[in-house]
Formats: C-alpha cells, structure tokens, sequence
C-alpha cells in the first residue's frame, strides 16, 4: 500500500473517532474506555505475523510475548466491558 | 486486505454502539467480531504457522484476562484499565522490536535493508509504545493506592522531561539514518529505554484527582503507537483501529477535563500541568473522600431506576428550583419511574414551606408524603434525590447526642440504594450548622451547584 | 350631551357607575359629566376626585336635571329622575326578569331603558359586558370570602405539629365567575374539582389545573352551548347530576356555586340531605343566591347554618368588591357609549344588533324582544 | 394518670387543647383523658368524638378533679382547678410576662405551670413549639382576612373591561407568621415585599419569591439572631427603619406587621403620619395587636379606620381558625408530654435542658429564670 | 496525492463547520480553499495543458454561478439547489465519457483495453450522474412552479421503473465484459439513455410536499456520482468528498423526513413511495401554503432575536405550558433577549385567565403587557411569540366585517419580522371558530404540536 | 493506488459524512445543502484531465464541458452559501 492511502485512511479514522466519541453518551464513557483499550490490542496482528514467521527466533519469541499481553488485554478488556454494560441494562417495564 | 477493513468498521460500530445505553452491548459485540476477524486474518494470510505456540500464548493470556475480568471488583475499574493499557503498551514495543529482529516477515526488506521511514515508525511505534506502558504501571500503582496518590515533583523536572524528549527524537532520526544491524542496534535500545524513563517522568507528577484523565490519554497514546505500527505493517486494520482509540481517547480526554474544569493542555503534557492540581476529590472538608457527579450521571441513573423519592429544602427554595424539578419528574413518570416527593416536618424555613413552592409547580398533592408515612420505603428506593436538604436527612440526629439536631426525626436516605445530594459546595451547612455524614456515603453522589441550574441540567440530559 | 351619575340607593351596593378614570374620558368625548355628591364613598372614591377629574358635583336633583344619559350599576327608581330630558337614556342593570314592574315604570316615564344584563354574548360586545366583568369579581370575591369563614386554612402544610391537609373545593357552574373561583381555590392550595353541564367546561377546568367531575351517563350540553348559555336539563340528566353530586359532595370542605339559567331561576343543586353528608365546619358558598339560589335553604346576605355547614351567599358579591368593581363597571359604561359616539351628532347612536338587544322601554312602551316571550 | 381537657373560656377562643386525634394517642400510652363537654364546639368537634376517642366527658369539676394534667390554650383560672391533684401539670400558654398575676396565682394554688410560650427554640423541641404552629395559621390568616377586607382584588387581572392591577403587599417582620403571610400573599396573586431586621430572612422572603426591602445603612442583627429572636434595635437603625417604610409603605395596599420581641412590647412600625400617606382603602392587618402592636392605633379585635385606612388585627389570630389551630395546638402538647414519657413510672418526667425552660412555678414559688429577670 | 487528502480534510472540515453559526462562514471558507487545492493540484499535476480552454471555460462557468448567486431571490433557494444538483450530475456523465473516450488520459489504459472494474466504476458514475441530472431537472421545474407540484402517477410505474434499473444494471455488466470500441459505445449509449429516463421517472410521481427530501436526495446522489468517478480515476479528493456528500446527504434526507413524518424508504424509492403521499404543506385547509418549522428553527430565530413579545392564549393553558414557557424566557433573557408578554384583554376563557398562570409560573409583572400599552412595540420586535392564542391575533377582526370577530382589537403580529404560531393542528380554530390569515403569512412560522412539549423541545434546543 | 486502499478511504469518509451531518445544527440545513453541492463538484477534477490532456478532441471538449458546468456550481454554491450564512450572522450583543 502506498504511503497516501495509509495516510488517508489514517487521517479519516481520525474523523471518525473524533466524532464517534463526541456521541456516546457520558454515562457510558467508562465502558467507552474498557472498549477503546480492548480493541487497540489490534496490535496482536503484529505479534501474530512475527510469531508465525520464520526468520529470527527472537521475533519469535517476542511475537509470542505480544499475542499473550495483547490476548489478556483483549479477553480482559471485552469481558469487563460487558460486566459493565449489564449494570446499565434496562430494566423491563 | 478487505478482512482488515471489515474488521475496522466493526470496531467503528463498536464505538458507535455507546452512544446510547440500548445499544452498547450490541457495540462490544461488534468490537468480538471484529476481533475475532482482525485475528483469523492474520492467521490465514500466514499460513496458519506456529499454530500450536500462537494457540498455547492466545489461551495463557485469554484465561488470565477473562480471571481478572471476572473476579476484579467494580470499584476498581480504573486501576484495571490503567493496568491492561500497560500490557497494550508493552505489546506494541515487543512487536516493534519483533519488526526490526525480522523484517523480512513483516515485508519491510527491501534492498537497502529497512527502508527510512519504515524505521521512524516504528521508531515512532516502540517509543509511543513504551511510553503507555511505564505511564500506565504508574497509573495502575497511584489508582491502586499502592503509590501515593499525591503528584510527586522532581526539582528541574521541565528541563528533564524536555531534555529526554529531545533525545528521543534525535534518536529516531540517527536510528533511520543509519544501516545494517550494527549501526541501528544501539539506536533503537537506547530509544527504548529513554522512552520507558519519560513514560514515568511523565506521569509521576499528577496528582490522583487527575488519574482518570491520565488513563485516558494513556488509552490514546496506546492507540497512536497501535497506528503507527499498523504504518509499518501496512495493515488497515491497525491504522483505523489506532487512529480510531488515539483520536477517541484524546478527544474523551478533553471531555473529562473540561467536565472536571481542568486545562486539558496541562494533562497532555503531563508533569507540566501539576502546578495548578488539586481540586476534585481533593478538597473535602476534613478531607473525607466523596464521590462528585455530573448531570448526565444523575440523568442516567434517574432513568434507570423505578422508584425516585425526591426530598426537597431550604435549598430548593432559595433556588427557586420547584418547576424544573417537576419537570424532571414529569419526564422521569413518563419513562415510566414511580417518582414520590418526600416532605420533612421542618424543610424549608416555615412550616410548610416546600407545600408552598411545590403547589406552585402543580405537583400533585397524591405524590407528597409526610415522613412517617415514606421512611419505610426508602429501603425500596432506587434513587433518593436530595435538592437542597441537608439537616432533615443527617442520621446524626439519630446517631450522635451531642449534635444539635439530635432527636429530631430524619429520613433514612441510606436505606436507598443510591443517593444524589444537590447543594452548592461541599463547604455550606444547613440551619442547624453541621457536617452530614450522607455526603461521604459509599451510594451518595454530591451534584455541586445551583439547585436550579443543575436539576435543568439533569431535564437536559433526560432526553 | 349630559350624563348623571347617582349614588347608588340599594341597601348593601357600593358600587358607582362612574369613576374619575371614565368622567375624564366622557369628558375627553365633549361629554359633561354631573356626579351626585357622596356617589364613590362606598367604592373609595372622594368627591374631590372626582372633581378634578371634571365631573359637576351636585344633589340628586341637581345632577339629574336635563341629563341625556343617567349611568347607574343597578337601575335608580325612575321617580328619581324625573328632572331628566325625555327620552333620556337610563344605561344600568335592570333585572327585566325579576323586576318586571320597574321596567314598566320606565317605559311610562318615556324614558329609553337600556339594560347591561342583556348585552348580547359577541365578541365586540366583551368590552362592555357588566355580567362578565362583575361575575369575575364575584368568583374570586366568593373564595376569599369562603376560606375568611372556614375555620381551616385551604393549602396542605406539612409541619412539625403535623399536616394540615388541603382543603377540597368543589366549584358548581363553570362560567366566568366558575372559573376565576377555580382559579382563586387553586392559588390558595385547595385541591379543586369543578362540575357543570356544558362540555366545553371541562377543557376549561383542566386549563386551571382542576379536576372535572362530570355526568357521564346522560349527555349535557354539547360544546359551548349557544352563546354560552345554559338551559334547563332533562329531568334524567338532573337525576344524574344529583347522584354525582351525593358521591361527590359528602368529600368536600368547601362548595361554591355559580349555576344559572338566564331568565329562569338558578336551578336547584345541592339539597339539604346532601348538606347534612358534610362535614361539620364545612362552608357553602352560593353565588346565585340572587336568583333563587343553588342551595336549599341560603340566603341572601345571610351566613345560615345548617348540620353544621355555614351556608353564605350576598345578594350582590361583586359589591362587596366595591373599588375594583366599579373601575370595571364604568369601564364597560364608558365602553358601551363610546363604541356608539357619533362625532357628528354628539352622541352615541347605538347599531341593531346590540342596541336592539339591550334597549328596554322606549317611546313610552316595553320594546324588548325577550320580554314579550316571558311577559 | 388523668389528663383534663377543659372548654376554654377567654372570649373569643375557640380553639381547645386537645383533639379526638390526641385523646386517643393518650389513651394509647395509657393515660385517662377527661373533657370537658361541649369544649370543642368552637373547632367543630363534637361531644360524640370525643366520646369515640375515649375520653370521658363532664363538667369542669369533674373533669379536673384528681387529675394530673391539664391541658388548655390558654391558661385557665387557677380557681378552676381546685380538685386537682396538688402540684399538678398544668400545660398552656401562660402569657407569663403580660399575665404576671397568673403566674403568681398559679404558684400560690401549688400547681406546676409549664408555659409553652417559654419552649426553647432547638430542634428537637420544634414539634412542641406552639408558638410556630399558631403564628404559621396566623400569618395565613392575617392575609386571607386582609383580603377579605379590601375592597379590590389581589391578583392583576387583564379583563376586557380593563385591567385590575395586582396589590401590593407590605410584610414586616420575617417570623414564621410573617413567611406564611408572604406565602399566602404571593398564592394569591400580590406584589410582595418584606422587611425584618435579621439579614437571615432576606434569603428567606426571596425563597417565596417575594421582594427583601432591608435597612441598608445600619446594621441589622446578623445571621438568624440567637434562637431566632430579635432584640430592641438601636435609634440609629429605628430611625433608618422609619425613612425606609415611609418611602415604601405609601405605595402598598396591605401592610401586614408581626413584629416581635420576645418579652417586651411589639416594637412600633408604622405610625399614624406614615398611614396617612396611604391609598384610600388599603388595609393594614397588626399581627402583634395583642402585644401592643406594631402599627400606631390598632386595637385588638376592632377593626380601626384612620385616613380611610382599614386597621385589623385580632388579639388571637390563630383562634380564627379554631379547626387547624387546635389540631397544631393539641399535637404540639401530646408530642411534648410523649418525648417524656416515662414507661415506668407511667407519666411523663421533663429533661433539664426543655424542663426548666418552659416550667413556671413548682412548689408554690415562680421558679422561671426568664420571670426573675423582668420580675 | 497528499494535496488530494489535503482537499478532502478541508471538505470535511467544512461540513464540520456548520455545526454552529458561529464558525458556518469559516466552514465555508474551508470549503473554497479545499476546491482550490484539488483544482490546482490537478492542473499542476496535468502540466497547466490547456489553460486557455481551461481558463475560460471557468471564468464563463464561474460568472454564470456567481451571477446566479448574487441575483437570485432568498426565497428561490430551494430551486436553486435542486438546478445546481442537474449540473453536477451532468458534469459526472460527461467526464465518465472523456474516460470512456480517452481512458488513456486517466491511466485506465491497460494492455486489454480499460478493465472490467472501472468500466463498472465508469458505467456507475455515468448512471448515477444520468439519474442525478434528469430528477434535479425535475425538481428544478416542481419547485420554481414550471411544473405543477402534485405527483404525477403513472400507470403501472412500479414495472416500468423496476425494468429499467433492471436493465441499467444488465447493460453495466455487459459494457464491463464486452471489449473494444464497438462492441462497448452502444451499451453505454443505452445505459446513459435509460439512466436518464429513469431520474425522470423516479421524481414526477412524487409530490412538492416532499421535494426537499428529493432535493437532498439528489444531493446524495450527485456525491456517489463523484465518489463513483473517484474510484475510476484512483483520485482520493473525489472519494473522500463523493462519500461524504453522498452519506452526508443520505443522512439528512432521513433527518428531513423524520422531522416531517415521512418515510425515508419511499422517499429513497422515489416513485415507490407517493401511494402515501400527502401530509405536509400538502393539507392545509383550502390548501393555502404555510410553512411549518421545528422546534430547533424556533430556538435558533428566539436565540438570535433582540426582542420577542410572547402571545400566550388558551392553548398555553389547556396545554399548561406555562412553566416551560417561562423557562425558556429566562434562557433567552440570560442570552440578552428581551422577553415581553404581551396579554389580550380576552385571552384565555376567563377574565385574567392568563394573568394567573403566569403569576403561577413567577413571571414578574413588569414584563406583563396590556394589549395597549405593548400592540406598538410588534414593530420593533424580531419575533411574535404565539402560544396557543388564534383568536386575539386574528386580523380579520381589523378586516372582515363579516367575521364574528370583527371589532375586537387584536395584536397586529403581521408587523413582527418573524412570527412563530405553536397550535396543534392546522385544523383546529379557536373559540371563535374562524381561520386565521396569520398562518399564511410570509413570516410566519407554524410549530404544530401540543404547547408544552413544543416549548419544552424548545428549551432543550436552546441550550 | 489498489482497491482495498480506494475502498478503506470510502468507507471510512462514509462514516465521516455520517456523523458530520449529525452535527449539523438543523437550522443550517440548508446551507448544509447547499455546500454539499458547492464541493460535489469537486468531479471538476475529472473536467479538468480530459480538458488537460491529449488524446481524444470530443473527451477534450466533453471535459470542458464539464469544467464550465462544474464551474457554475463551485461559484454559484459557495456563493449561495455565503449569502445564506450572512443571514445568520450574530447580532452584536
Ligand atoms: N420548617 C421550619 O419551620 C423551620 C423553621 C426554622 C428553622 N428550620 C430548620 O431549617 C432546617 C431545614 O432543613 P433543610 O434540610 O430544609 O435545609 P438546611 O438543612 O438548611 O439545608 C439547606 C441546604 O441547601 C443548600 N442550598 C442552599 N441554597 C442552595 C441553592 N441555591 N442550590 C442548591 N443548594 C442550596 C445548602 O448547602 P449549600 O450552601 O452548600 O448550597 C444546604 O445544604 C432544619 O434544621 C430546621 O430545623 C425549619
Ligand atoms: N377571556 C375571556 O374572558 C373569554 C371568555 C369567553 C370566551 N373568550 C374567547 O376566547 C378566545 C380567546 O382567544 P385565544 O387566542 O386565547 O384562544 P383561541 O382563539 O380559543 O385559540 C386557542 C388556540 O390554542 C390552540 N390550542 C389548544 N390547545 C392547545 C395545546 N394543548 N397546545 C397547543 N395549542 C393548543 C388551538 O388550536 P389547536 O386546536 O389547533 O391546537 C387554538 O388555536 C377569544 O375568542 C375570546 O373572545 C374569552
Ligand atoms: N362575548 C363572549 O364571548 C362571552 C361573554 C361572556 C361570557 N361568555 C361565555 O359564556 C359562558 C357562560 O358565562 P356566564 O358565567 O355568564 O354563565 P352563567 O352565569 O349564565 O352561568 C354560570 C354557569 O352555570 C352553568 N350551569 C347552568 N345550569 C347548570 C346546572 N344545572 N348544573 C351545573 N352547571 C350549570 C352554566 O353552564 C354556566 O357555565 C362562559 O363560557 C363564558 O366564557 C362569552
Ligand atoms: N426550633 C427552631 O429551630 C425554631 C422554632 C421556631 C422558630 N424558629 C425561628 O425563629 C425565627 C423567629 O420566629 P418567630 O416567628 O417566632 O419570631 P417572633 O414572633 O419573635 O418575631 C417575628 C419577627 O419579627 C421580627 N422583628 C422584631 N423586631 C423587628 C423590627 N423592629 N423590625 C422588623 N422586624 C422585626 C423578628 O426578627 C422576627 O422575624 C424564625 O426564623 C424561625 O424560623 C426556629
């Protein structure tokens, strides 16, 4: 990919999550934070390719590192976020 | 890769989702799924290799996540954040380092070994991302209560924190400069631990009032260093994903400081803003902790509930706050809460001085309650909405002998599950001149201001 | 152009058809204005007032002689004016109905009768409507005076001695003075349920925040009810009605009634059986005590007492508001003749279609339209 | 145990000391309550309630004899009391600075006077305080009498027949009474404005949405003044107090006083030449008539016209509302005699703190601290 | 092209102007500035070939928008966009041909000829372009009332326009796979015909009620005509902008017919949608025009008003609206507006009627007005207040011997420069029972709704 | 540039444009409309290749074409725009 179009995707995902959080609700701006932490462990693709790569065993090992930091961060991170969000859940009328 | 860019559009919808209460769980969901793509991906395009050990590390980290998340306590949201956001931090640092042990697997070999800007990067990338991770073990420990929570300054800390900086970016450029293993080794360690340094110098200066904001940024900061990582890989995903948490978290953190009347600069910037701390929890008197709330809190926590009982004084009066507190309740019965107005023999200045000003708002007198025939139903209370009352719900007439209104019969608001108290400091007493013990009550929120203004606020929010 | 003003002669009546604000203004019309001495003692008003206001001060005689226009609130007795230029026109409330002999004397003194009881209910006609303006005052005169002779206080108040609970109100006819009733309870804190036969009321009772309490099992009357009048109901619905009001009424502290049917006496809504369901201390108010009464047993500026219920009611409530009343009343006087001022003649010449319907007696004969029918 | 109800008999007081309500709640702790018949006619209770409530009914000597309490408004006659029990209870208010011979009388007779006027003014006493339960219903009364009076309306009325502005109401002195005034007064409709010399109250009159008019120049007594009282103000600040009401009291309608200062006379606010200055019709209503008064020339229950200035007030404004003001009255002698019930000895034993305050005479000699200063 | 991001980032920021008057004009500065780059851009990057043409067909193009611009009639505003629309669409069709006839020029030349993916892309753009240009012209002619504006319905237009976008679709793919000039130029000939007739087709059966819907519709589709000619020629300013008018504008078509009760489907569909036509301005009584606003134009006028004079009538009380109202004149007082009531002598149903609700509502006496004292001031004043009064503001009291009303004083609000009327229905009279020219007035305003939830909408917006 | 970057960009400006008209205050509306207009004829940039470059003389004159409608657009829109905005210009206070 050339560098314009990652900059350009870089740049409108700026937008987006600019405006993204100008709309979620205050209350809910602590499970916004448990989900916005959960997802930025994205990051395990990276730790996923250098762990599944040969090459560098160091890599390696560091990959593997990563997807085991990034796998708690994205288990712990989902599954906090729900805890949460059932305390906010409506009540039946 | 179109995988990648599906999965970031349900991380956009993820976000999306809390935009409203109904929606939100569906919101985490799509954040799973998108997950979930974004790593099956990976796996496919490479081959499916190394299963075993990726599966082994996936397991190891996704059990100790889902302990943690499940046995963790609610009250200790924050520190919890505070701690995952290190893990991301120190992740993007360890895939930084994998990149530059092994470019060849990350595409980046080209002739001339890794190209310049694929170094400054994930240059970028290993600092910002060591910069979250020793920034939030600081915060974890401070939010933990296992490191004061008090801004520790160093002396000359401005020149420190710019000297390092500096260094830092000087580093990133030598280090893409250069060639060949040896040359770009000492470069990037001596980048690594520099920013693992300003990552604490950064954080240790703030002071515990400020920490949710830290966490924040430090939300946003790991999503900067997930993007530019996401530069070196080329990989669609990560760059919306980082740009996505990098340009919420910052903009969430704007939010929190402008909520919390702090300058949003003197965050960002970390160490520099602790000249002008406190505020916040800081200032109880006698320092007793309370919990201080917003509108939209009360707003939210009003609507969920089924059974308000509003107790209205003297503040209510001075505030002229009657219309739009029966506004709030007309709002609140049309949501389909049960709403009460709890009346105290002596709220107000005169005998009937809340039977006055709720007349006049044409509050039914069906909702108005006398203290003998409500306090019993506290106990069934979701909410007790205390505006502008203070003596007649302070338990030290019940507890406390020597306290001047002891003996006289008040509301047992700790019976409710949750408490909103409105007055307008937390320094201002009641007639009879005495601390309350509510204010500092573990379901008790303080909604400092205006009666007023506030309780319009909440009818704003309500919508 | 001359215009008397008498003091009023009816026992109990304060009002003066006149105040300084209106002889100012008929002045202003080119207008003279003769006022007997002593006319605005009742309503507050001294002769000097009225004398800078340009008004001729004088005795009866005096005032009266050559007068093209006498004003009064109620009609003097035609012998009093017997100095005024014939065909002189007398603008006053007359009672037609009730005092029938009094019109005829009228019209065999060929003086021209004009009655403010039968301004047509139009909407130009509003401004100079007395009937409207005075039952406004009554209705509200009609609360305070309840609430001073009940020996409770009307809102709720929750105190350390314990509560007062509020006083229930139930208000009966919903017209002008209905309503201002309505409204006077409800500012004083009562809790106020109001009843009537028209069903454009029960929007109207809403619009003050009281509650209505109807008949709903036999229709009443549909909207407004032609030009705002009710009129005797069907034996079942009146039936009904007292069912309602037994169920009602026993719950009640105070009850003020408004009920009228024009040309007819009030019609009868409260009986002394439902009196005895009160409670002791409970106070009635009949605002058409006048007119026959809604209530067994009031009278006129009597407070009669019965099972414990104190029934009051003055023949003229709006009097009682004697300085407000009058700036009204001469204000929808001064209305009437200055919507009618022919600048050329120098005197009102009054159109048919109200002037018809106001004018009583003229060249010496009853003209009215209504008359005839009931006569 | 026996506690003894008797009719009142000061002229003019129609409320009683206790309530079937109460009756029953002493009946309930396990005391015998005897009334006398016919005592509650005034606030339309009947023998038969009482009955009901289990009280045993009488004459007054039967009443009284052998009881342990009696409870009354206002102090009786200690000749009445002759068969009680000796250095029996009496509970009432006693007048203890205005009716000194009583006191004296009671001392001599051996019983033990606790004067409910002396309660102290701490919170847990609030529920006992009939001081704050009868000025409440006074000062809604005052108002509601005062319109009564006056001959307009209170609320601005935009009419077709011209608009009837609203009064303006004048109330002096901040107290419970004079807050419920403006209360009531603004309930219906009045511009009002309020004045005291305890700067706490400016806070208080806007809370009724009511306008402060303060003494700016001299300062008044700060803060809530202690246990609430005000005391005799400076020359300087009266002087200052008196250019302040002639400015403003010649644009009112209604001037309500109840200025007080606890165990002297009522300060004095308006005089005869500030009254003058006033519109013809308004009304002014002296709340602290019974303490001289705050206005020059009021008389207590006599209603006084001075420059066309109808001056009210009544010596027992609260007994107006004989209904309320009993059931205050009686729930504030039942909660002080229940806070010190004692279960064993089965009566009530007074702490020191409420005891001494409100005890008058013990043992045949007048013991009330509050007595030997001013005696 | 970074300039083409650039470019894209100022049109984005533009739009984001427009979330406040205050920065609308920057916004749209922002706008003109990103044109200049992508123009610039692409005719630096083209070797400023041909700048005379260029040149001049600019200076003729720009003077003939300007010109319109400046001349046109505020009230023509709505015209004018729908015209406007039918350029762009055109200018997408033509441009799709210049790449169809010189794909060279665009880099779309590959050894086979243009690939079958951008003559989908190609046949798209010219397609939409078609449909975009035909239906604004339509529009064009409904609104400025060439055309009568009642739907137009064909028999059997649902087949009709279902076979055509069906067969627009089919000569796509077949001008995708087909290669070389002859076997392609007839299939985009037809699909460009069809394209064409179908925007005609889908815009006469739909009413002048909903054509502002259209307008905007329209408004999206000329984006992702844009944004289809974008992906053509790989150009990042045209996609980001084509996405962002055309999501922008799909958007504020569902906004619009949300706000007016439509639905968005068959407003979309076009055609498919005018069986439940009607609603609107389409139903007035004797089917004079008004104009009826929200709650949201209401607050945005009271906000930038100097002067507003509150009618209130019986409306106001039926509705009890009264606290609300007074709510939202202590927000614009707190603004620097100034608030009157103005109150007839008859308003209402009894003699003061208003007087005590307002009373009850605290509104001070000073700013309550007698018809006298306060019929002057309408001139002066920036907004006439209505709420629930008809009667007492009816002219034909003034006018019309006829009317039951006739001789009454009324308010003249017809002096006001901005009238809002807030009443239920346009059905509903007042106790008179009479119509009421205000309604029609030019600067009037009808806020159709109960009185105290409008006001309460009112307030909310105000904030 | 390759497709999935083409496609990244418009999806991503998709939501862009979503929440930026959610923004938009009702009242501006119609500007809104109206500048939406003015930069969709940001297709001049395709007028202005065919009008630039050699190749074929009827693309070249389409592209002029183009350009002069485009034109009208671009200057009449903001121009529009800029009048409406006018309207709304704060009082001075
Ligand atoms: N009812 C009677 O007859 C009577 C008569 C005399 C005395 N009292 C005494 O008055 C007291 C009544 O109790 P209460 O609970 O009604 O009142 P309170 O204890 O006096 O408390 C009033 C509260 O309102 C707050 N407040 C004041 N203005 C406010 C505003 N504009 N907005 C928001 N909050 C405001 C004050 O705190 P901030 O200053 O921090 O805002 C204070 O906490 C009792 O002690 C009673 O004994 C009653
Ligand atoms: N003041 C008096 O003493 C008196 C006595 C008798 C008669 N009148 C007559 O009453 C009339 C008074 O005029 P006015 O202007 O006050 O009232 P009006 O002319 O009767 O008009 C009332 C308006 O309020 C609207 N409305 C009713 N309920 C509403 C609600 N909940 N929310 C919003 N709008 C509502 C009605 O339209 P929708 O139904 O469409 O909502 C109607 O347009 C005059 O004709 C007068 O002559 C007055
Ligand atoms: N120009 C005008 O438009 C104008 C002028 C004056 C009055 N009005 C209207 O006329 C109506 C009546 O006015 P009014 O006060 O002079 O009426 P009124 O004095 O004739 O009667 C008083 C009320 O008693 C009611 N009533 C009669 N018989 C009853 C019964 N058996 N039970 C219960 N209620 C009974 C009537 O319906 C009326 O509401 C009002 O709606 C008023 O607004 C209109
Ligand atoms: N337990 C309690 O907490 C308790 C109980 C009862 C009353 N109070 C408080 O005590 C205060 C006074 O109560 P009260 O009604 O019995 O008072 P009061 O009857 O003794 O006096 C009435 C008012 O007159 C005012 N006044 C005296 N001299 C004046 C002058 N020269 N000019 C103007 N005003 C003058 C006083 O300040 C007072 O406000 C109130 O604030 C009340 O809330 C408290």
């Amino acid at each position: 990919m050339d560098f314009i179009s990652i900059l350009s995707i870089f740049v409108l995902a700026c937008f987006v999550g600019y405006y993204v959080v100008w709309s979620v609700t205050p209350a809910l701006h602590t499970p916004l934070m448990a989900v916005t932490n959960a997802i930025s462990s994205v990051i395990i693709v990276g730790g996923l390719i250098a762990a599944a790569e040969a090459g560098s065993d160091v890599a390696k090992w560091l990959g593997l590192a990563a997807v085991v930091l990034a796998s708690v961060n994205i288990f712990g991170g989902f599954a906090v976020t729900e805890r949460m969000l059932a305390m906010y859940k409506k009540k039946d009328k | 890769m179109l995988a990648y860019l599906i999965a970031g559009v349900f991380f956009i919808l993820a976000l999306r989702g809390l935009s409203s209460p109904a929606s939100s769980r569906r919101g985490n969901r799509f954040g799973m799924v998108g997950m979930l793509i974004a790593v099956v991906t990976t796996l496919v395009t490479h081959d499916i290799a190394n299963l075993p050990e990726i599966g082994v590390a996936m397991l190891i980290g996704g059990a100790i996540g889902f302990i943690i998340a499940r046995r963790i306590a609610m009250t200790a949201m924050p520190e919890l954040v505070a701690g995952f956001h290190s893990l991301v931090g120190l992740a993007a640092v360890l895939v930084g380092w994998a990149a530059y042990l092994n470019p060849a697997a990350f595409g980046l070999l080209t002739a001339t070994g890794i190209s310049p800007i694929s170094k400054i990067e994930m240059g970028l990338g290993i600092a910002i991302g060591a910069i979250t991770f020793s920034g939030s073990v600081i915060a974890f420990a401070k939010l933990s209560g296992r490191m004061s929570g008090s801004p520790i300054l160093l002396p000359a800390r401005h020149v420190i924190n710019l000297g390092t900086l500096a260094a830092i970016i000087v580093l990133t450029a030598l280090f893409a400069m250069a060639t060949g293993p040896d040359a770009t080794l000492p470069y990037i360690a001596a980048l690594t631990v520099l920013a693992f340094i300003i990552g604490f110098l950064l954080i240790i200066p703030i002071g515990g009032a400020d920490m949710p904001v830290v966490v924040s940024m430090l939300n946003s900061y790991s999503g900067w260093a997930a993007a530019a990582m996401g530069f070196t890989l080329g990989n669609t995903a990560m760059i919306i994903t980082g740009a996505l948490v990098g340009s919420s978290g910052a903009i969430l953190s704007y939010i929190m400081c402008r909520a919390m009347n702090r300058s949003f600069i003197s965050v960002i910037a970390g160490g520099f803003g602790a000249d002008d701390s406190g505020g916040g929890s800081g200032e109880a008197k006698e320092q007793r902790p309370y919990k201080q709330g917003s509108a939209a809190d009360a707003a939210f926590m009003l609507e969920q509930a089924e059974k308000v009982i509003i107790i209205p004084g003297y503040g209510m009066a001075v505030a002229q706050a009657q219309h739009a507190l029966r506004e709030m309740a007309d709002m609140l019965e049309e949501k389909g809460v049960e709403v009460k107005y709890a009346i105290h023999p002596v709220a107000g200045r005169m005998p009937g001085h809340m039977n006055v000003l709720l007349a006049e708002a044409q509050v039914p007198y069906e909702n108005v309650f006398e203290l003998e025939d409500i306090n019993s139903e506290f106990a069934q209370a979701d909410v007790a909405f205390i505006i502008g009352a203070n003596d007649v719900v302070n338990p030290a007439a019940k507890t406390d002998k020597s306290s001047p209104i002891y003996g006289m019969p008040v509301f047992d608001v700790g019976n409710a599950k949750q408490v909103f108290f409105i007055k307008r400091s937390m320094g201002g007493v009641g007639y009879a001149g005495v601390d309350n013990d509510v204010f500092y009550m573990d379901q008790t929120m303080m909604l400092l201001s205006d009666a007023k203004k506030m309780v319009e606020e909440i009818v704003k929010a309500l919508d | 152009m001359r215009i008397a003003i008498l003091k009023e002669r009816a026992t109990g009546e304060n009002r003066v058809a006149a105040t300084p604000e209106t002889v100012k203004k008929f002045g202003a019309l080119g207008a003279d204005v003769a006022v007997e001495a002593g006319a605005g003692t009742g309503a507050a008003i001294t002769d000097e007032a009225y004398r800078d206001a340009g008004a001729e001060l004088g005795s009866a005689d005096a005032v009266v002689r050559e007068a093209d226009i006498v004003l009064g609130v109620q009609a003097p007795d035609p012998a009093l004016l017997q100095g005024a230029k014939p065909g002189a026109w007398v603008a006053a409330t007359f009672d037609p109905f009730g005092e029938r002999d009094r019109v005829d004397a009228y019209a065999q003194a060929g003086l021209e009768a004009l009655s403010m009881e039968f301004m047509p209910r139009i909407t130009r006609a509003q401004s100079m409507d007395v009937l409207s303006s005075q039952s406004n005052l009554a209705g509200y005169k009609a609360v305070i005076a309840s609430a001073d002779t009940y020996g409770r206080a009307f809102p709720m108040m929750m105190t350390a001695a314990g509560t007062v609970s509020a006083a229930k109100v139930f208000v009966m006819g919903v017209g002008v003075a209905g309503l201002q009733a309505i409204a006077t309870a409800k500012r004083l804190g009562a809790q106020v349920s109001a009843t009537d036969v028209r069903s454009a009321t029960k929007e109207q009772i809403q619009s003050l925040g009281a509650k209505p309490v109807f008949v709903e099992e036999v229709e009443g009357i549909e909207g407004e009810g032609s030009g705002g009048y009710a009129t005797e109901m069907s034996a079942e619905y009146q039936k009904a009605q007292a069912e309602l009001v037994s169920a009602h009424i026993a719950k009640q502290d105070i009850v003020i009634t408004t009920a009228l049917i024009p040309g007819r006496a009030a019609p009868r809504l409260i009986s002394d059986a439902q009196i005895a369901t009160m409670r002791e201390g409970s106070v009635i108010y009949d605002l058409a005590v006048a007119q026959g009464g809604n209530v067994e047993g009031s009278k006129p500026d009597e407070a009669v007492e019965k099972h414990g219920v104190k029934i009051i009611g003055f023949g003229n409530t709006a009097g009682h508001l004697a300085a407000d009343a009058s700036a009204l009343f001469s204000r929808n006087l001064f209305n009437f003749l200055n919507a009618f001022w022919d600048e050329e003649q120098h005197k009102p010449v009054l159109d048919e279609e109200i002037g018809d319907a106001v004018r009583l007696t003229k060249g010496g004969k009853v003209v009215n339209e209504r008359l005839h029918d009931t006569a």
